[in-house]
């Protein structure tokens, strides 16, 4: 019982990061046709910015850890706008270049990190309620498992009001259909693409900062670990929902639990359940149809 | 063989999403004959030919391709069966140079065309009736043009073409003249007329441009809310005072 | 360029001065072991050595997987993500029966060749039930799942991380050991002359142009009568035959099998080289496969240069990392020569011959995410 | 026995290891250790008698790949000796071109037992797992009838200990059980449940890579060290911070940390000479040393490479460790491996040397090649 | 409805757009070659042409939709150089030839997104009177509409805005004669307001609407007129410049009822191979 308890709440844990990630991935490309695969990388950078300002401040405080999660949110913010405005921007519409870009981007940075902070990784502390644990029904969760799952519930919440609410949204999801007839109605459509991207290398930020403590520790490849399954999470949900990307989260993330540990095989349960969903239901959970 | 018509439908509906799109609309086009098919935008006539074709499934009644139900038969066998047609908006291989799309059509017509074997040759049979059919709608010269680059009317042109080069028993023509220039709607229509007389081929043709269809068919079909309002000659339907209200309206 | 030739309408067969051309390229290559040709800084050594053979040798293989690559993205628009699964299962198809069945090499890799294609038919006929980002997806499942096998050794059949050596014991002698890089250059090019002959047989057969009209506008296909799931299943079968080509000579050459020639970055790593080349463009695959190789191999030698070293941080740091510079290499192409080198060598051409313009590859590439 | 010829002559010697790559840093530590063994063991000359050293430095970046091209180039340059890598699959990739083109390869910290006798070509500079378990196996006084439980990640390198642990503690009449953790699961706060619902009598811990941190805190999240002691391999000084909490709890089996030689003559020179190139002794730097020190013995041997192998086997020697040397059989280094703690040393953790275990207390079965 | 004419500072006879050696090229190909025109201060400009030579591809490098060099001002202001969507909130209203809704977006989605800044609500009853049809389509997918309810939502997208010039491009394509009749009427009304430059294949429209015409051929302007009809009456001119005698295929619809009688079918047939349309002549 216990043991299905603690499965069942750390895939939520382990659900909320994969969303945090995938949330910002679905945007990007739910609304500018985009497959970010330097995602990981604005992930890794807020982490490691994070870690920096955590450890000045005296990483076990609360204060600190606060601050972190603002620095890593505007760090992945700021390096994801600027990607926008240096790498995407000037391949407008060119969709499978803007991915090149990405990927040639995840590349670079990857050994950037190596080159300034090392390949080893660093092993961070958060404040000491992190390491004690939470007694649900005989399963002792650990307790940032719980502080994950409270921000991804936020940033999605946050992130459907935006689009619903706003005229950005509906910029935004015209301007993904015919970005030259937006224009043709006198919107700059450009500063609304350049704000996807801002929201979504926040989202991957704060990915980063909680990750590292989820994980124990920031390397240049956290973020790459992520990213794969974020992407499947991603395509799961069905690209550009949301909500869909939420639920296929938990989805996978509780599944991979439970395969992980009944049989060692979460991974290719996961796979298995990509493939399967995407041959019974091509367009994903929630996908709006094509 | 001649008992039964070239295309019939019977009690034919479609609906999406709660909205009826089409409702029993029924009617026979004998071999070789043109019907024209009018009506009000959103009279469902583009739906109707994506049924007819294909494209998408009725939720009610029957397709008969030549006395044969094909209702539920692929988009591909049906056009195998004889069955072409061309879209309201051009639907081309963008990529492709405007010989090449035609050439795919006939070769498809000709049959091989997912041979590894055989390799499109310069004089082969299927770039030759390419050719010839691009010189009939007009585009001469144009043949290595990407036909993604191609002006709006030009585009209708190649989808003509191609349309003729899978020399079809039935066709469906989705507002051929749609976009073309006034100076080369004559030439069209021409084309389109010799497909029918001769080469008796069955054509059922959506248009706004009446004197193009009063120029050309020997019935009207005139759809409305999805429904068949009228089937008869171009002079009954003409002066059919509903049809007037619905369709051609008063002038100002 | 192909390129070019893909656009314009039927294929007239190489004219004789580019196939005369290709001819005279590929026997320099033959004969480039008898020469000293040096070429510092680009190559490790003489022509002759075996290091650089060794490294020649590996730029033919790989380009050859790019140019098998290519068949799917640039000719029929499949953007497959697990390209590496068949390169792995000529990789490790070879080599485990080599280890474990002790055939000899030429069965073993008639063997591995049928495995790899019934391997490709099966996924094939599942994955392209889909089009566009899904069937990327799909197959990146598959390739997981494929390298996760892999690590996971299954009855020590594959070695898990470390791989599996080459059973030399059942290799013919001319193919083992350094004296005798020379004949696994050989063999290299060949492969790759034979890898090139079968991509430009099938896209120029009739087959091949419907799988290019599929590319371009599946539905239209069926309204013509043609149903393209053959014509895609095709080119994807023989795409991964070749690759899984590609990826024996890989094994010789490397004289054993990594799990990396069966990961995502591989697949990743050949997208870049046909990107690096220019979609749609054969030669062009050739060359970027070819680039990136040597690129990869030698950058890591640029970097361990004194003339870095010298460097302040903010330039040392970044420019000895290898991958950076490949990195930063990539989106610069990207960025400025659309098309790659083949879009660049077009639109040079285009230039001469002005009026009908030299296509840019990169623009069909936006059907294939279109219906997704 | 054919000595070096009179006439002055220089060796070439391949050093591919990983300058780049994820494991950039056990690289650096090889190759100061690299540099203080040459400079000790030709006492500062770079010449063996009158063979001057060449040495040539090649970074594989952790890639298979580049090490297979560098070998080739290398060896079609004339190359008699490779020595280096710190990665298990490219080490068995160079032992593998070594026996094709019979030349002497002297491997690095790569673990893998594999290498055990893989050819008459191959020796080794560094420790081997069943080195590592063996020592492990030294927690326990009698292991008669106990459980052992294996804690490790479903790859190579944990099947490769829990087979070692099998092999060398099962000897000892110890049950061994494993949990083995999907290589790329993030979450173990249910595996080590896992542990503790096994009730073993010792847990033996062999983890690598950047997720040791969060499995600790898990264990102690848990609460598996107060069910039994726990025994694991002590990384690098860039770990001594992963193991957080359970840190003071731990029971670590050692290859190498700075000050476990006991400060024997060797070792203060290697630890001399490393801070005087402003670096820091770790974990491998041992293996570099070491391999210098066989390097030299090599060329010292003869001009042919039988004649080097011949050397080489049964070599013994005072190393860094203590005294060490190669047993002939299986190329096998026979070397001290010890236990240690980590203490808190004004507010960082450092390693203590609890116990040296003597080389024939953890050497592995003899595997004739 | 439209307060555009008695905006201070522009004397409504004086071009309000001007276009001085416009070019403009798609992918590395010159479309369009030193065009010159412009656009009287009220009332319809018609831009004509056979297909593809180069009229959509003018408005589109007006609109700075594709590369272009040459001038280009509005109401006396150089505009070209300038990014499309400054353009356009410079009061510019374009209707594009392929109607461009979104497909994805609801009616109202892409007509509320239309709007510039906030659209007076005689606007927006004079455009749902103008096409009931959409009112009661709000909420549908805009990709699902028929092809004529598409073209009606890119005219209301440019209605709905205040503006001083509209580019329509071919407004009646697919639409039902009755439709076509309606847009003209809207368009007549739009046009005492704003100044309408029209791209229109369908002559009757033209005749009905048209002050002056400007055609085109092989991207160059090869004729320009005041008086639009003058034109179209000149059998030869239009033959020449158009392909086609006075009226082209007329549409009958935009004609009295007596007039659109049809002849006997033969007839009408035989007219046809003559010249296309004459058979429609009075
Ligand atoms: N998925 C759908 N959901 C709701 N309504 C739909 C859907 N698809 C089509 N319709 C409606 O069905 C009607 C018929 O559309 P169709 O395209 O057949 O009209 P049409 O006769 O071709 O008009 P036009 O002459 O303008 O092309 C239209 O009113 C359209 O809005
Ligand atoms: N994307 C493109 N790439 C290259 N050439 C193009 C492109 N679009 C149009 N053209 C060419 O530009 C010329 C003018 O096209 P345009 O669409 O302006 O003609 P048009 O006068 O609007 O014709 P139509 O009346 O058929 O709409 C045509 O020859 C066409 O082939
Ligand atoms: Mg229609
Ligand atoms: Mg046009």
């Amino acid at each position: 019982m216990s043991t299905v308890i603690l499965l069942l709440v750390t895939g939520l844990g382990l659900g909320a990061l994969y969303f945090l990630v995938a949330s910002g991935l679905s945007l990007i490309y739910g609304l500018m046709g985009v497959l970010n695969f330097a995602h990981g990388s604005f992930l890794t950078f807020g982490a490691f910015l994070g870690w920096e300002t955590a450890r000045r401040l005296g990483a076990d405080s609360w204060g600190a850890f606060a601050l972190s999660l603002l620095v890593g949110v505007l760090a992945g913010a700021a390096v994801a706008a600027v990607t926008e405005l240096v790498l995407i921007r000037p391949l407008y519409l060119r969709h499978i270049e803007q991915v090149l870009v990405t990927v040639g981007l995840a590349l670079a940075t990857v050994a950037l990190f190596d080159g300034i902070w090392g390949t080893d990784a660093v092993y961070i502390s958060g404040p000491g309620w992190f390491k004690e644990t939470t007694d649900i029904l005989g399963a002792r969760i650990p307790n940032d498992r719980f502080v994950a799952i409270l921000c991804a519930a936020l940033v999605l919440a946050g992130l459907v009001l935006f689009l619903k609410r706003t005229r950005y949204g509906l910029i935004i999801r015209a301007g993904v259909e015919n970005r030259a007839m937006v224009t043709a109605l006198g919107i700059d459509v450009r500063r609304a693409f350049t704000l996807v991207f801002a929201i979504g290398g926040a989202a991957a930020g704060l990915g980063g900062v909680l990750a590292s403590h989820y994980f124990g520790y920031v390397s240049p490849l956290l973020g790459g670990s992520l990213l794969i399954f974020a992407f499947i999470v991603t395509v799961i949900g069905g690209l550009g929902s949301l909500t869909g990307a939420a639920i296929a989260s938990v989805g996978v993330a509780v599944l991979q639990q439970f395969a992980n540990f009944y049989f060692g095989i979460g991974d290719f349960v996961v796979v298995l359940a990509l493939a399967v969903v995407l041959l019974v239901r091509p367009r994903g959970l929630l996908g709006a149809a094509s | 063989m001649a008992a039964h018509p070239a295309l019939a439908v019977e009690g034919l509906g479609f609906a999406v999403g709660g909205a009826s799109i089409l409702a029993d609309v029924e009617f026979g086009v004998a071999r070789g004959e043109m019907l024209g098919v009018i009506g009000p935008n959103g009279a469902g006539k583009t739906t109707l030919f994506n049924v007819l074709s294909g494209l998408v499934r009725p939720t009610a009644g029957r397709v008969l391709l030549d006395g044969q139900d094909v209702t539920h038969l692929a988009v591909h066998r049906r056009a195998r069966a004889g069955l072409g047609r061309t879209f309201q908006t051009s639907s081309l291989f963008e990529g492709l140079s405007v010989l090449e799309n035609v050439r795919l059509a006939a070769q498809a017509r000709l049959g091989g065309s997912l041979s590894v074997l055989a390799f499109p040759r310069r004089h082969d049979a299927a770039t030759r009736t390419a050719r010839e059919r691009l010189a009939e709608v007009g585009l001469a010269g144009k043949e290595d043009h990407r036909s993604g680059d191609l002006s709006h009317g030009d585009k209708r042109k190649v989808e003509i073409a191609m349309m003729l080069a899978t020399d079809p028993s039935v066709v469906l023509l989705d507002e051929p003249m749609a976009g073309v220039g006034s100076g080369d709607v004559g030439a069209l229509s021409e084309v389109i007329r010799g497909l029918h007389r001769d080469r008796g081929t069955t054509v059922l043709m959506v248009e706004h441009h009446m004197d193009v269809v009063l120029g050309l068919v020997d019935r009207v079909a005139v759809m409305h809310h999805g429904r068949l309002l009228a089937v008869g000659t171009p002079e009954a339907v003409m002066a059919d005072s509903t049809v007037q209200a619905a369709y051609l309206g008063e002038p100002v | 360029m192909s390129g070019a030739r893909t656009q314009t309408g039927q294929r007239p067969r190489l004219p004789w001065a580019r196939m005369a051309g290709g001819a005279a390229a590929v026997l320099a290559l033959a004969v480039l072991p008898l020469f000293a040709i040096d070429l510092p800084g680009i190559l490790p050594g003489p022509t002759y050595t075996p290091g650089t053979l060794q490294l020649v040798a590996l730029c033919f293989a790989m380009g050859a997987a790019a140019l098998s690559y290519h068949l799917l993205l640039g000719a029929a628009g499949l953007l497959s993500f697990g390209h590496a699964l068949s390169f792995g299962a000529g990789v490790y198809g070879l080599a485990v029966i080599l280890a474990h069945l002790g055939l000899p090499l030429v069965p073993a890799a008639a063997l591995a060749l049928v495995l790899a294609i019934v391997l490709a038919l099966a996924v094939g006929s599942i994955s392209l039930r889909v089009g566009g980002i899904p069937f990327a997806m799909v197959t990146l499942a598959f390739a997981q799942a494929g390298s996760v096998l892999v690590r996971r050794n299954p009855g020590d059949a594959t070695g898990g991380d470390e791989g599996l050596s080459l059973a030399t014991q059942n290799l013919p002698d001319g193919l083992v050991g350094v004296v005798n890089t020379r004949n696994l250059y050989w063999l290299a090019l060949a492969a790759l002359v034979l890898v090139y002959a079968v991509v430009l047989w099938i896209q120029s057969s009739r087959a091949g142009h419907v799988a290019e009209a599929v590319r371009e506008n599946e539905l239209r296909v069926r309204v013509l009568g043609l149903t393209p799931f053959p014509a895609k299943l095709l080119v994807f079968t023989v795409g991964g035959a070749l690759a899984s080509i590609a990826g024996m000579v890989y094994l010789l050459l490397q004289s054993g099998a990594v799990p990396r020639s069966v990961s995502t970055d591989l697949t990743i790593t050949l997208l870049v080289m046909v990107v690096l080349g220019g979609v749609g463009s054969r030669w062009g695959a050739v060359v970027g496969g070819v680039l990136y190789t040597l690129l990869d191999q030698r950058l890591a030698a640029l970097a361990a240069s004194p003339a870095i070293k010298e460097l302040p941080p903010v330039l040392r740091i970044p420019l000895s990392e290898p991958l950076f510079i490949l990195g930063t290499l990539f989106i610069l192409v990207v960025l400025f020569m659309p098309g790659g080198i083949a879009g660049a060598a077009g639109r040079l051409r285009a230039r001469r011959r002005a009026g009908t313009r030299a296509p840019e590859p990169a623009e069909r590439l936006e059907k294939i995410l279109e219906d997704a | 026995s054919g000595g070096p010829s009179d006439a002055a002559r220089t060796v070439n010697v391949g050093i591919v290891y990983s300058k780049t790559g994820p494991l950039a840093a056990y690289g650096e530590a090889y190759y100061e250790g690299l540099q203080a063994g040459i400079k000790y063991a030709t006492g500062g000359t770079g010449k063996v008698g009158n063979a001057t050293l060449n040495l040539t430095y090649q970074d594989d970046a952790g890639d298979a790949d580049k090490a297979v091209a560098i070998a080739k180039d290398l060896i079609g340059k004339d190359y008699k000796i490779l020595a280096g890598t710190v990665v298990s699959g490219v080490a068995l990739k160079l032992a593998e071109q070594a026996a094709q083109n019979k030349v002497l390869y002297i491997s690095g910290p790569a673990a893998t037992d594999a290498l055990q006798g893989i050819n008459k070509y191959t020796f080794r500079s560094g420790r081997q797992s069943l080195q590592d378990v063996a020592t492990a196996g030294t927690f326990v006084e009698s292991l008669q009838g106990k459980k052992v439980l294996v804690f490790a990640q479903n790859n190579a390198f944990g099947q490769g200990n829990v087979a070692a642990v099998k092999a060398v503690l099962g000897a000892k009449g110890a049950t061994v059980e494993q949990v083995l953790v999907p290589e790329d699961a993030t979450e173990f706060t249910p595996f080590a449940r896992q542990i503790i619902d096994a009730k073993p009598a010792m847990t033996f811990v062999a983890w690598a890579g950047a997720t040791s941190g969060a499995m600790w805190q898990a264990l102690t999240q848990q609460g598996v060290f107060d069910a039994a002691p726990v025994v694991t391999g002590l990384g690098d000084t860039s770990t001594y911070s992963a193991y957080g909490a359970a840190s003071s709890k731990i029971s670590f089996l050692s290859h190498y940390f700075k000050g476990a030689g006991g400060n024997n003559a060797v070792e203060q020179e290697m630890v001399k000479d490393v801070e005087a190139a402003g670096k820091k002794v770790d974990l491998f730097t041992p293996d570099g040393f070491v391999a210098g020190q066989m390097i030299v013995q090599a060329v010292k041997s003869g001009a042919s490479v039988d004649e080097m192998v011949k050397g080489l086997e049964g070599y013994e020697f005072d190393g860094p460790k203590g005294k060490e040397s190669v047993r002939a059989s299986d190329h096998v280094l026979m070397q001290p491996m010890y236990q240690a703690k980590l203490v808190q040393k004004d507010g960082a953790w450092t390693p203590q040397l609890v116990k040296t275990v003597p080389s024939d207390q953890v050497a592995p079965a003899e595997k004739k090649s | 409805m439209s307060t555009a004419t008695d905006r201070p500072g522009r004397p409504s006879a004086s071009p309000i757009l001007t276009v001085e050696g416009l070019r403009a090229h798609i992918g590395g190909q010159q479309v369009v070659e030193d065009v010159g025109f412009s656009v009287p201060g009220r009332g319809v400009t018609a831009l004509l042409g056979r297909n593809g030579v180069g009229k959509t591809s003018t408005l589109k490098a007006v609109l700075g939709l594709i590369g272009r060099t040459g001038r280009v001002s509005l109401g006396g202001e150089r505009i070209d150089g300038e990014a499309t969507h400054r353009i356009i909130q410079r009061g510019v209203g374009y209707v594009p030839e392929d109607r461009e809704v979104f497909s994805k977006l609801t009616v109202a989605e892409n007509l509320q997104l239309a709007v510039r800044g906030k659209a007076s609500a005689e606007r927006r009853e004079f455009v749902e009177s103008l096409f009931p049809d959409l009112a009661a389509r709000a909420q549908q997918p805009a990709g699902t509409l028929s092809g004529g309810q598409q073209q009606m939502v890119a005219l209301a997208r440019a209605l709905l805005n205040e503006n001083r010039v509209l580019l329509v491009d071919e407004p009646t394509k697919g639409l039902a004669p009755k439709v076509v009749q309606e847009v003209a009427a809207a368009l007549e009304t739009a046009a005492q307001a704003v100044p309408i430059l029209l791209v229109e294949q369908n002559l009757a429209v033209v005749r009905r609407l048209a002050a002056g015409v400007v055609v085109l051929s092989g991207g160059r302007v090869v004729h320009r007129a005041d008086d639009a009809r003058a034109l179209l009456d000149d059998e030869a001119l239009t033959r020449r410049l158009l392909g086609v005698g006075s009226e082209g295929h007329g549409h009958d619809a935009a004609r009295s009822p007596d007039e659109r009688r049809p002849p006997a079918r033969g007839a009408h047939a035989a007219s046809y191979t003559r010249s296309p349309g004459e058979g429609a002549l009075p």
